[in-house]
């Protein structure tokens, strides 16, 4: 600069705060305001949840013991009465009545009982399926988000080449309904080349427990749900993450760090991909209730013990305290799904560290 | 004054004007559609419309009843007289399979059309509003998005004892409305904000010609594809309860076929003439959904197809769209071309 | 002879874990038909609440804003009449018109709405208005916004801002995303405007060059307060407040800098 | 006589795209060193692409046609940048030139702290210095811009935009460049910021003694602060003089155009005709 003009003030502008977005003092790394939004959110959709819950049963035509009774007629009266009020459907009280005691049953733990499983509290029979469910779901869930995300990141980033041919091939796949997908896989490995058993989570026979044999069981027939889970989901997290990629490829940034001399890899990883995975994960966090209905087509599929096995039966069989007390599992897991994504988005986005909005 | 530099950058580029058009009705039907005139789309398009034909001849191009049962022909391979062979019962599967495209067609497009008011009815309020209002109705859009649909739905359909269609595309449609609202809220909260909004309020103009005239043309791309994304799920949903059992199966879709192929052992003895025609349906129609809504998107974000074509472009002249490094070409081949 | 006043007008906005901030804080002004008053600030300074409050899309937290002595009415057949006394031009030109309206639709808008010329003389009242902001109307009138250079479309914002005839123009940072070279072409049409049709404006800007050249008066905004007013020539040649001193050594003034270089170097020019 | 830094010898970039657009046409330059240079034009002139273009960072369709980019290294040696493989360029860009980008929220990543970004630097080009080192000189570097060093561990969404464009600052000075290709640096800031800004960078330029090229519309500005103007129109140079005699004696239609659009402050009321 070949001139400097003498009379510039000399207390720091900055500190002032000359433009709009002053700097944040004293802020916390823990986004206190942000998970409390978010909590206040989830504790609604659960109070929403539970009292759909609740109507369900009451819409029906008749009740569901009257139903349950018209179909399996050596039940005694005594036995119906007592059932109505376990389902909290006793007729002579007051609606509000039932739902504040219905209320009351759920804090305390009590879904009631299976009629289908032979008058077994519904919590119980939960309990035995929900770890199948979870272990294959969660893990083929995760494994299809991040080979879709890290894979999409990668089209994304190496676009024009031919990798961008991958993008309509999973597309298609994720089009093709699921259980079809499933059904195919089931006649040509199982049922025509036999390399693996048709359906059920481990051999007629085995009691479930911590040996290899059953754990490598497990895995033998856990493969094929997982991969079709896997290959069916893949298509939406990678043309996802492929064209958050695009867009966020234009962005200064990414110049600045090409400018800086950094290599591809650094850039593609650290400000590309990192900045890209973020809606990734708030759409994963949003699709979780539909992976959940993928699951249940699933495990009717492969015949799979879990919560979505029991729904169906459930369902079938007009077991109503059993498909409220799933219903209600299925949701709690969605939203604590939801949780951790939005705890994980919480940490990777530092902005949502902003004390004010 | 951030976009100053960003629209300098763009301007650095070459950028193609289309040629004027004439703001005539015909010209402005043109605009309206112009989201869908792309390859992508006209091919989508094309395969939508000749599903929707079998639905609309489905008497005239059916060889058989889809009930007609043929005792002396079960379970037959592809022949003359039974294009895709026939069933347990001996029953036709082409016919079956053009009068399931039926269910499969009304069911999704009635799902789509109620999914699609309601969503554009609550997003857009949402996105308008302010405050207390527009929150509230974010987060009845949240929870319809976080509950999860299917079970909900197998739940709810479990208590008709024979429910017609109209009431299973009702609940496809109640249940698939929150992603589309969610989205169109965003760009609503966006358009609110920009300028030739603020200048039609300072205008006058009634609120409802500024959601009508003003928005709405804007939101049409996403409207469209909200619309083509809960056609795909309504079919979806739609098969796959047919296939679960939970809607009765003597109403004909794509879905009840498998099902009844399924039931019957049809994977488990390889009679692929039974079971592949319908998925093979049902994949074709969400390619054909999927097209269309890749044609919108690029049209909406035309970042995403220039990026992929553009580079393909480059590629055939020799570049690397991904080279940090500017490259150096003598003149020749460049001003050859020119 | 149309007379806008602003009486003592305070806004203050309560945000979210930071309390209160005072956006305008006891601002009062006058401005009269054929006079331009030239409101210069930093970003934050509350200028464009001031546009804000005069297009109504805030209100004031105290004060009055009146037009020739009377309130703003809150609706009604009152509040329309004062719209279409006064207009808004916007800053970004990119963004003040809907990408899907031709510019005849934008102009032909306002004229139906408040009902300036019967019908049948719609047609020949746009091509007129798009001759006063000098545009060819057979070249621009059926194009749509993205067709237009940023210098025709902020001239197409100022036609449909004046096709209400208004008697006042609120002009917000008109030219600050144009090209260099067309900006004084559009303030010149404005300054053509207030001299041909008596309009009054509030230029709105953190220009102080262009201010004076375009103003009659400055008022300069820091932080929610006027601290100094008055003709334009006095506010930037001879400043009394600190902050306008500071504004006026922060922006570049070659003429200064060139007399003081000479200077110092015995004397060149 | 002052010894050139950056020799460019018709230089021309093209839009390689249908029909190819010619973005910068047979430009020729000589900078010198320790001088401030300044870039002036409109949109679309090409003043940016060309200034990016000489460092090889414009991505294609843009392709560098015809010309030579020689950079006079302080240690003797001169280095033909268009003939450097991607490997060299890399290694060649922020140590020998930096650019300082506008001061949006944009040039730098949102996701990681100000010090991650600044010992990226460090990292990639000084793979000998530790991490001690390196975390050592991020904080002399924030202390140097007058960001503090407290600041290490923001994100930038938590500093205003004066703050950022020091960190952008700070970030170009890191490797002690020879030239420093600024690009409408301060366009973004309101006109107390851009003025400490502007001394900030002369009080650098001072005590570190970098070539200064500096891109802007803003034509008074750059009458005030550069050696020399260089007025681009249309991909082409059409005046390049001292700020002195672009002042007084300009000699291109354009350039009088370009300065008869400016109002003055001072001095009569009116636009400088000449």
């Amino acid at each position: 600069m070949t001139a400097v003009q003498p009379q510039m003030p000399t207390q720091d502008a900055l500190e002032v705060g000359t433009t709009a977005t002053t700097a944040v003092k004293g802020r916390s790394r823990i986004p206190w305001r942000f998970l409390a939004g978010r909590a206040a959110f989830y504790l609604f959709t659960l109070w929403a949840a539970i009292t759909i819950n609740f109507f369900l049963p009451r819409m029906m035509k008749g009740d569901a013991v009257s139903q349950y009774l018209s179909r399996n007629r050596n039940v005694s009266p005594e036995a119906a009465d007592a059932l109505r009020s376990l389902l909290g459907l006793d007729t002579d009280k007051a609606l509000l009545h039932q739902y504040v005691d219905y209320w009351g049953l759920l804090l305390r733990g009590d879904l009631g009982v299976s009629l289908l499983h032979g008058l077994r509290p519904v919590t119980e029979v939960i309990s035995q399926a929900l770890p199948w469910t979870v272990g294959l779901v969660g893990f083929a869930t995760l494994v299809s988000f991040a080979i879709g995300t890290i894979g999409g990141g990668i089209v994304g980033w190496r676009r024009g080449s031919r990798l961008d041919g991958l993008i309509p091939v999973t597309t298609f796949l994720a089009t093709i309904p699921y259980f079809w997908l499933g059904l195919l896989a089931i006649a040509v490995f199982s049922v025509n080349l036999g390399w693996f058993p048709i359906g059920k989570a481990y051999g007629v026979g085995m009691r479930p427990e911590w040996t290899a044999e059953f754990i490598g069981q497990v895995i033998h027939h856990g493969t094929l749900p997982a991969v079709t889970i896997v290959i069916a989901s893949l298509g939406g997290w990678m043309l996802g993450m492929r064209n958050m990629m695009l867009t966020v490829l234009d962005e200064d940034y990414v110049m600045v760090a090409q400018a800086k001399g950094l290599p591809n890899k650094r850039v593609l990883w650290r400000y590309a991909a990192r900045n890209a995975v973020l809606p990734q994960i708030q759409s994963f966090a949003l699709s979780i209730g539909f992976i959940v209905g993928g699951t249940i087509v699933m495990e009717m599929v492969f015949s799979y013990p879990g919560v979505g096995k029991l729904l169906l039966d459930a369902t079938n069989a007009k077991d109503y305290a059993l498909m409220q007390g799933v219903f209600l599992v299925i949701t709690l897991s969605v939203l604590v799904a939801n949780i951790l994504a939005d705890i994980a988005y919480a940490f990777l986005d530092p902005r949502t560290r902003q004390t004010e909005a | 004054m951030t976009t100053d530099l960003r629209t300098e950058r763009a301007a650095d580029l070459p950028t193609v004007r289309p040629p004027r058009p004439r703001a005539t009705f015909r010209a402005r039907l043109g605009s309206s559609f112009a989201m869908f005139r792309n390859r992508k789309s006209i091919t989508g398009l094309a395969i939508l419309g000749f599903f929707v034909l079998v639905a609309i001849l489905a008497d005239v191009l059916a060889p058989y009843s889809p009930t007609k049962v043929d005792s002396a022909a079960r379970l037959q391979p592809p022949s003359v007289e039974h294009w895709l062979g026939t069933t347990h019962l001996g029953e036709d599967v082409l016919s079956q399979v053009i009068y399931g495209t039926r269910g499969v067609i009304v069911v999704g497009f009635l799902a789509a059309i109620m999914a699609t008011i309601i969503a554009v009815v609550v997003g857009v309020v949402a996105g308008y509003l302010r405050g207390w209002r527009s929150e509230s109705l974010s987060a009845l859009t949240n929870v319809f998005l976080v509950i999860p649909g299917l079970p909900l739905i197998i739940i709810v359909a479990s208590m008709f004892d024979n429910p017609p269609l109209v009431v299973i595309a009702a609940v496809l449609g109640l249940t698939g409305w929150a992603w589309g609202a969610r989205v169109l809220r965003a760009q609503t909260m966006s358009l609110r904000n920009r300028d030739f909004i603020q200048a039609a309020r300072a205008n006058g103009e009634p609120l409802h010609r500024i959601i009508g005239k003003e928005m709405l043309p804007n939101l049409m791309a996403l409207i469209a594809a909200s619309f083509v994304g809960t056609v795909t799920a309504a079919i979806l949903g739609l098969t796959t309860l047919s296939y679960i059992g939970v809607i009765p199966v003597n109403t004909y879709n794509w879905g009840t076929i498998l099902n009844w192929a399924s039931a019957q052992g049809a994977f488990r003895q390889n009679q692929w003439w039974w079971f592949m025609p319908p998925g093979l349906c049902i994949a074709a129609i969400g390619v054909a959904l999927s097209l269309i809504n890749f044609g919108i998107d690029e049209y909406v974000n035309p970042r995403l197809r220039s990026a992929g074509e553009r580079a393909r472009a480059m590629r055939k002249r020799g570049l690397d769209v991904n080279d940090p490094v500017t490259a150096v070409r003598p003149a020749t081949s460049a001003q050859e071309r020119a | 002879m149309t007379v806008l006043e602003f009486d003592r007008v305070t806004k203050i906005y309560s945000v979210r874990g930071a309390g209160q901030i005072k956006a305008l804080d006891d601002v009062s002004f006058t401005l009269t038909s054929g006079q331009t008053i030239g409101l210069v600030g930093q970003s934050g300074s509350g200028k464009s609440t001031i546009a804000k409050i005069l297009t109504q899309l805030e209100t004031p937290t105290s004060g009055q804003v009146r037009l020739d002595g009377e309130p703003i009415p809150r609706r009604g057949a009152g509040l329309r009449a004062y719209r279409q006394k006064l207009r808004m031009v916007f800053q970004d030109p990119f963004a003040s018109l809907n990408p899907y309206h031709s510019v005849r639709y934008h102009l032909e808008r306002p004229l139906r709405l408040d009902a300036v010329v019967p019908k049948a003389a719609l047609e020949d009242e746009v091509r007129r208005l798009l001759e006063r902001v000098r545009l060819e109307p057979e070249t621009v009138i059926d194009r749509r916004p993205h067709e237009l250079s940023g210098g025709q479309r902020q001239r197409v914002a100022i036609a449909r801002a004046l096709a209400s005839r208004p008697l006042l123009l609120v002009a917000d940072e008109p030219v600050s995303m144009l090209d260099v070279s067309i900006r004084l072409g559009v303030l010149n049409l404005l300054a053509d405007l207030r001299r041909e049709e008596g309009l009054g404006v509030l230029y709105i800007t953190h220009d102080l060059a262009t201010a004076r050249h375009f103003s009659d008066e400055i008022m300069v905004l820091n932080q929610g307060r006027v601290v100094e007013s008055g003709p334009a020539d006095d506010v930037i040649l001879r400043p009394q407040d600190p902050y306008t001193r500071e504004l006026r050594a922060a922006s570049p003034d070659p003429e200064k800098h060139f007399a003081s270089v000479s200077g110092q170097h015995g004397g060149v020019l | 006589m002052r010894d050139s830094l950056l020799t460019v010898r018709d230089f021309s970039v093209v839009y390689d795209v249908d029909p190819p657009v010619e973005a910068v046409k047979n430009v020729t330059l000589e900078l010198h060193r320790g001088e401030i240079l300044g870039l002036a034009g409109e949109s679309g002139c090409g003043k940016t692409t060309l200034a990016y273009g000489v460092q090889r960072l414009l991505k294609a369709p843009a392709v560098i046609t015809s010309g030579s980019v020689v950079f006079h290294d302080s240690s003797g040696e001169d280095i033909e940048v268009d003939r450097l493989d991607a490997e060299q360029m890399r290694q060649f860009r922020w140590d020998k030139i930096s650019m300082v980008f506008q001061g949006a929220m944009n040039a730098l990543n949102p996701v990681a702290t100000i010090g991650s970004q600044l010992e990226d630097v460090f990292e990639v080009h000084r793979p000998t210095m530790s991490r001690a080192e390196r975390r050592e000189a991020v904080v002399e570097l924030l202390e140097i811009v007058k960001v503090g060093r407290q600041r290490r561990r923001s994100f930038p969404h938590e500093l205003s935009g004066g703050m950022r464009q020091r960190v952008m600052i700070a970030m170009a000075l890191a490797l002690r460049p020879q030239l420093m290709i600024m690009d409408e640096p301060t366009t973004a800031l309101d006109v107390l910021v851009q003025r400490e800004i502007l001394q900030q960078i002369s009080q650098l330029r001072h005590e570190f003694g970098f070539t200064v090229v500096f891109i802007t519309h803003d034509l008074p500005l750059l009458l005030e602060i550069s050696d020399r103007i260089a007025i681009m129109r249309e991909g082409e140079i059409v005046e390049l003089d001292t700020a002195e005699r672009i002042w007084t004696s300009p000699r291109d239609d354009y350039t009088k155009t370009l300065l008869s659009s400016f109002p003055r402050l001072t001095g009569e009321r009116g636009v400088v005709v000449r």
